[in-house]
């Protein structure tokens, strides 16, 4: 059995180790000791605080093997910043269109630009994601991915109304990146992989404002390559950019200034575990050795409805969209740490 | 006699003529009837000071006074740009630094602009192909610098001169395929017939408004910015020698370069004298073993005409002959306006080529 | 009783006598007898036109008293445009905010900035709304806006996803507008309403990209009367905008590039009569002297939910939300040319 | 007598004492030993040239020989821009038209650009008030320009110098208040603080980025563009006499313009002449009449000198007295550099003012 929980300090070591599974330039979860304790306790902190407009806060969550009883049942984490800026100014590429009219030839035509943009900044922000052995869908990363979309849904106070992820972009064996040879090299003088390590992965940096062109850069004028890497999303992200876009993200407007990857938005109704996320009261199963129904073939995900002390697991049951209550295991109910009446969030899987 | 004059209404055959010994890339001189009397007819107009200033176009012709032909053909159009915008792409400098990355990017940037608009332009230079010889090509040219000197209230403080852009050997721009190309949705044919009907501001509007990297491009179009046709390299020599530069604008199709120059800083205006006229037939009054060519003008502007004279200025006055004063419609006591034909810096071998493949466009 | 329909040949006459009461550079219907019969033709072209996608197709609508038996039963008009810039790209200006940063100075703000662009182009278009003695929101005058997106939720193959409407911005008593003195006349070296008679109302013509600048217009560097103009909307034109705020429009993104205007946009999920309309089947009333219903207290209004013959008018009706079938008295179903079995789209009032 | 030379590292002191006579709006010329022991340390690796020549900051100092105070200082650093980035506005023309309308705009418009990025700059003169008399403020702001005219291997193709624009009696700018201010959300003199250490480019990063019309901008703030301070005018006059030229390039804070030239058409460069010294005691060679003030240099770089002397030079020959060929540290049959002190077409009241005014940033 999988849950989703808020980090804690005794983590730090698994997610250390955790850590050594990531590639640079693809993962954006904290990578060196320093850093992950740093992302722990600012974690911490903003699930303790008590606000009611989103700020810096940023939530770790992380995903665990109950079944694992050896020290690796720690197998993923993934985050939410409440906002994206909160440190500065967010930039991504907006795409944009530019109209080209030449009236005597009789020829109007549109023309693709990028332009620097702060659009996301007030943005909440997904980011952080990594499951260990996860180069396929499994249900567990969908819950790991989903889960915090769900605190959000419970908390949405702490929220913006919209949210993005930035998903890896292309880049070859070498770790180079063909959008990145493009445009930002030109600022930037050094290599993609370089430059993602000065900057720690950051959009929010100012130096990004002080190298990166300030006027709109005409697609046309890339290399095919750079433009072929518009908006491709990097092998080891095809996992959350699936789980993302069936979730209700779209990738379209926007995209990383610096690898060219996705960028997926949406706006909090367009989300399933907005739109078609259903609070329900926990109704204790009496004997808990039956099956809570024969037709418990739905799969859903399900939370606890609380801000404090956040769970978040996989389940069957039977269909619930009818319903006010909800029948659940007593090792749900455990591993949810709910109890009889308490409000639980389910979302068809 | 060689002579340069300001063109006449019956000038049209002649210039007839001359323009059907036009190849391509010369886009101001083509065998068309109308078009070429309605420019002699504004030419005309201009010399007659009938137009304001900033409308005319002053049509210069070489003539041979031994058959009466015409057999070249110069000119300076006012100003630009005020029909429809004269567009060029300026080179500009942005800097992006940051200390905390210890990064200094210094980057070239293409800005789309009518900057030059009203300046005065050389243009529509050809000489015949069997009068490549002598010192008719320089001639041909550097009359108009005489004449801006002798008459600069006519002109805005700047002259340009667009030259010719690299090309491959089969005519392909290197610049316009990787540059104007791309926003140009049109087959390459089209453009190039808009192009040469002179309407450069119909292309231009589909071209990027934004201010372009230059480091975006192509290596090999980076390379070309600037940079004159293989066979115009001896007039940019010519034209930067009468004290024009390339201060940075080009061609929005082939990145020629526009050079440019103060019209009060020019070699003429800073150089040439106005002299009496005086006879030849007396002793000589200058050095003949000094004796360089000199361009003499009269100083008329409805019946200007020059010549190239061999004999040295002295104290003011300038000794001609009969039938250089004859053809320069002066006599003894009129007023001249003269200049060594050659810049004191000028390398002669260079400049003789001048003419042979000087094309403006 | 007061129904709206598509415009006839037979209108010409009434829409001329009713365009004699235009206000020049607020209203959008056409304004000359020739201009008149164009836009009726296009309409009937429109109507008849056999599409499945969104093109040249523009919808004229009017509003009928059919209590009023004079000439004068055609008392209002409204449009709608598969597509603002079929006949060119549409411009507009839209709000974006350019980050500024100095890292050394440690300031970050950011400025708003006017950008001509062509986003709307592919949206549809609502415009030349007018209603005679129009300056309050009567019923019919809802009626007549929302009965052209109750035919798009009806027909919505022959129309955007997304629907915009441009309304008149602030001019003082002397049709002067104070965004026009600080941006278009410099470019247009004329005064705001002989722009307007020049262009004749349209935002997607080439002389607009020709003369208007490149380049974003820094918002902070307007007259604080024009500053103050922006998204401030033409007290004849306040009905129309509480109106379409009611259905779910938005204003913000857009303005007007010539006064400075309010552009109101949505996508038609967000629009009451698509979010809200219920597909119903029609049951008639047997007795029809006797009430309806004594719990007939809601609003509502019907429209044919056929492409053909369109006919849309008000009802008082019990509540729908949970039905299958809705009740119509003789009266409304002889405005609406429907019988018992026939489909009608009802939207709350 | 009075001497311009280079400065040496023992003239901290009275180039302490030299600025604390400096009043406001001189940014470069502060009382702060540090700054300017530093300052004299890169000017003296400069004349030594130990250091690159495009890191070079060659500051010149005004000696009274007689009592050997120093009165005056002046310089030239060899580029802008290398270290911080180097911001102007620069003022384009950007023509929209309409056929269909009959309308034809030609609009100016600011960009903000770093163009002049590697220019060398003229700057930081200032002659104590106590001196403003005779040429000394000419000899303090002309030396510069003979002495590019003796090492112009050591500078890039272009010359700067930026004047102070337009302000109120009260010291405000229309232009700073109409555009800058809005996009400077900081109290004034915080910004007045950071601009005075030299740190624009900092606040260049607020300013916009697009192009700007400049009819946006009231007109009260459009016509003070490439004006200069009231107190400017004469150092205006004196160095477009120079040959420098306003070219549409502004300071982005007061629309003050900046001034340019090529370096190959100073008139220096073209005018100035080495000339062998010959001793005064015998007869003059030149006419005493004519006599004119000439500027007069040597030829060392490490140990530049210069004064003005009346004589005028015959043949290439040069007469100067025994104490100049002191001064100059030079002697009979060395080469200096002269040329006459005022231009041709200098208008001698006007320039007598320099020195009493002349504020360089």
């Amino acid at each position: 059995m999988f849950i989703v929980r808020p980090v804690a300090t005794s983590d730090i070591p698994a997610l250390i180790e955790l850590a050594a599974g990531l590639t640079q330039g693809v993962h954006t979860m904290a990578k060196t000791p320093a850093a992950i304790e740093r992302a722990v306790e600012q974690s911490l902190r903003s699930f303790a605080s008590q606000t009611d407009i989103a700020g810096e806060e940023c939530y770790l969550f992380v995903l665990e093997d109950l079944e694992n009883t050896s020290s690796h049942s720690l197998i993923g984490s993934a985050a939410i910043s409440a906002t994206a800026g909160s440190k500065g100014t967010f930039f991504s590429f907006r795409n944009d269109v530019i109209q080209q009219v030449s009236r005597d030839l009789d020829i109007s035509h549109s023309v693709h630009a990028l332009t620097l943009c702060a659009d996301l900044t007030s943005y909440s922000q997904l980011s952080s994601f990594f499951v260990r052995r996860g180069n396929h869908i499994h249900p567990e990363a969908a819950l790991l991915s989903r889960a915090r979309l769900m605190f959000a849904a419970c908390a949405p106070e702490r929220f913006s109304d919209n949210f993005f992820v930035s998903l890896a972009g292309y880049t070859d064996q070498k770790g180079c990146a063909p959008f990145w040879e493009a445009l930002g090299k030109k600022f930037f003088q050094m290599d993609f992989l370089e430059a993602e390590r000065l900057v720690d992965g950051a959009r929010n940096r100012n130096l990004i404002v002080e190298l990166m062109p300030h006027y709109p850069v005409y697609v046309p004028l890339l290399t095919g390559d750079a433009q072929a890497a518009m908006g491709q999303v990097h092998p080891e992200s095809e996992v959350p950019f699936d789980l993302l876009t069936k979730e209700g993200f779209a990738a379209d407007d926007f995209i990383d200034i610096f690898d060219g990857g996705p960028i997926l938005e949406a706006n909090k109704h367009a989300l399933s575990s907005f739109a078609h996320g259903l609070k329900l009261q926990v109704e204790t199963v009496s004997d808990d050795s039956a099956p809570i129904s024969t037709n418990a073939n739905r799969s859903y995900l399900v939370a606890t409805a609380r801000e404090t002390d956040f769970r978040a697991t996989m389940m069957q049951s039977t269909a619930l969209e009818n319903t006010q209550t909800v029948r659940l295991s007593s090792e749900v109910m455990q591993a949810l740490n709910v109890i009889d009446g308490d409000h639980v969030l389910c979302v068809p899987w | 006699m060689i002579v340069v004059r300001a063109i006449k209404k019956d000038d049209l055959d002649g210039l007839m003529y001359l323009a059907t010994q036009v190849g391509d890339g010369m886009t101001t001189l083509k065998p068309d009837t109308e078009m070429l009397s309605n420019r002699i007819a504004v030419a005309c107009a201009s010399f007659a000071e009938q137009i304001p200033p900033e409308q005319r176009d002053y049509l210069f012709v070489l003539e041979d006074t031994d058959n009466g032909k015409i057999i070249g053909v110069s000119a300076i159009k006012s100003a630009v740009g005020l029909d429809e915008p004269f567009y060029n792409y300026r080179i500009g400098t942005l800097v992006h630094s940051s200390k905390e990355l210890n990064v200094y990017s210094r980057m070239d940037t293409l800005y789309l602009s009518n900057d030059l608009t009203g300046c005065a332009e050389l243009c529509s230079l050809f000489l015949h192909p069997d009068y490549r010889n002598n010192n008719n090509g320089r001639l041909l040219s550097k009359c108009r610098f005489l004449f801006i000197a002798q008459f600069p209230h006519l002109f805005s403080e700047k002259l340009i001169a667009e030259l010719r852009g690299f090309q491959y050997p089969d005519g392909s721009s290197p610049f316009w395929d990787n540059l104007g190309r791309h926003f140009f949705k049109m087959d390459f044919n089209r453009a190039d017939d808009i192009s040469s009907l002179g309407k450069k501001s119909f292309i231009a509007e589909l071209m990027p408004r934004h201010p372009l990297y230059v480091a975006y491009l192509p290596k090999v179009a980076q390379d070309v910015i600037g940079q004159v046709h293989v066979d115009t390299a001896p007039a940019r020599r010519l034209l930067e020698q009468e004290g024009l530069y390339y201060e940075g604008f080009v061609d929005i199709f082939d990145a020629g370069p526009v050079l440019q120059a103060r019209v009060n800083e020019l070699r003429s205006v800073r150089l040439s004298e106005l002299l009496e006229v005086v006879d030849c037939s007396a002793a000589l009054l200058s050095d003949p073993a000094a004796a360089e060519p000199m361009l003499v003008a009269n100083t008329s502007i409805q019946d200007y005409r020059i010549i190239v004279s061999d004999l040295l200025p002295h104290h003011g006055q300038l000794q001609l002959t009969l039938e250089q004063q004859q053809v320069l419609g002066c006599s003894v006591k009129s007023q001249v306006r003269a200049m060594p034909l050659n810049a004191k810096n000028e390398a002669k071998n260079e400049v003789r080529k001048i003419g042979e493949n000087y094309n403006e466009p």
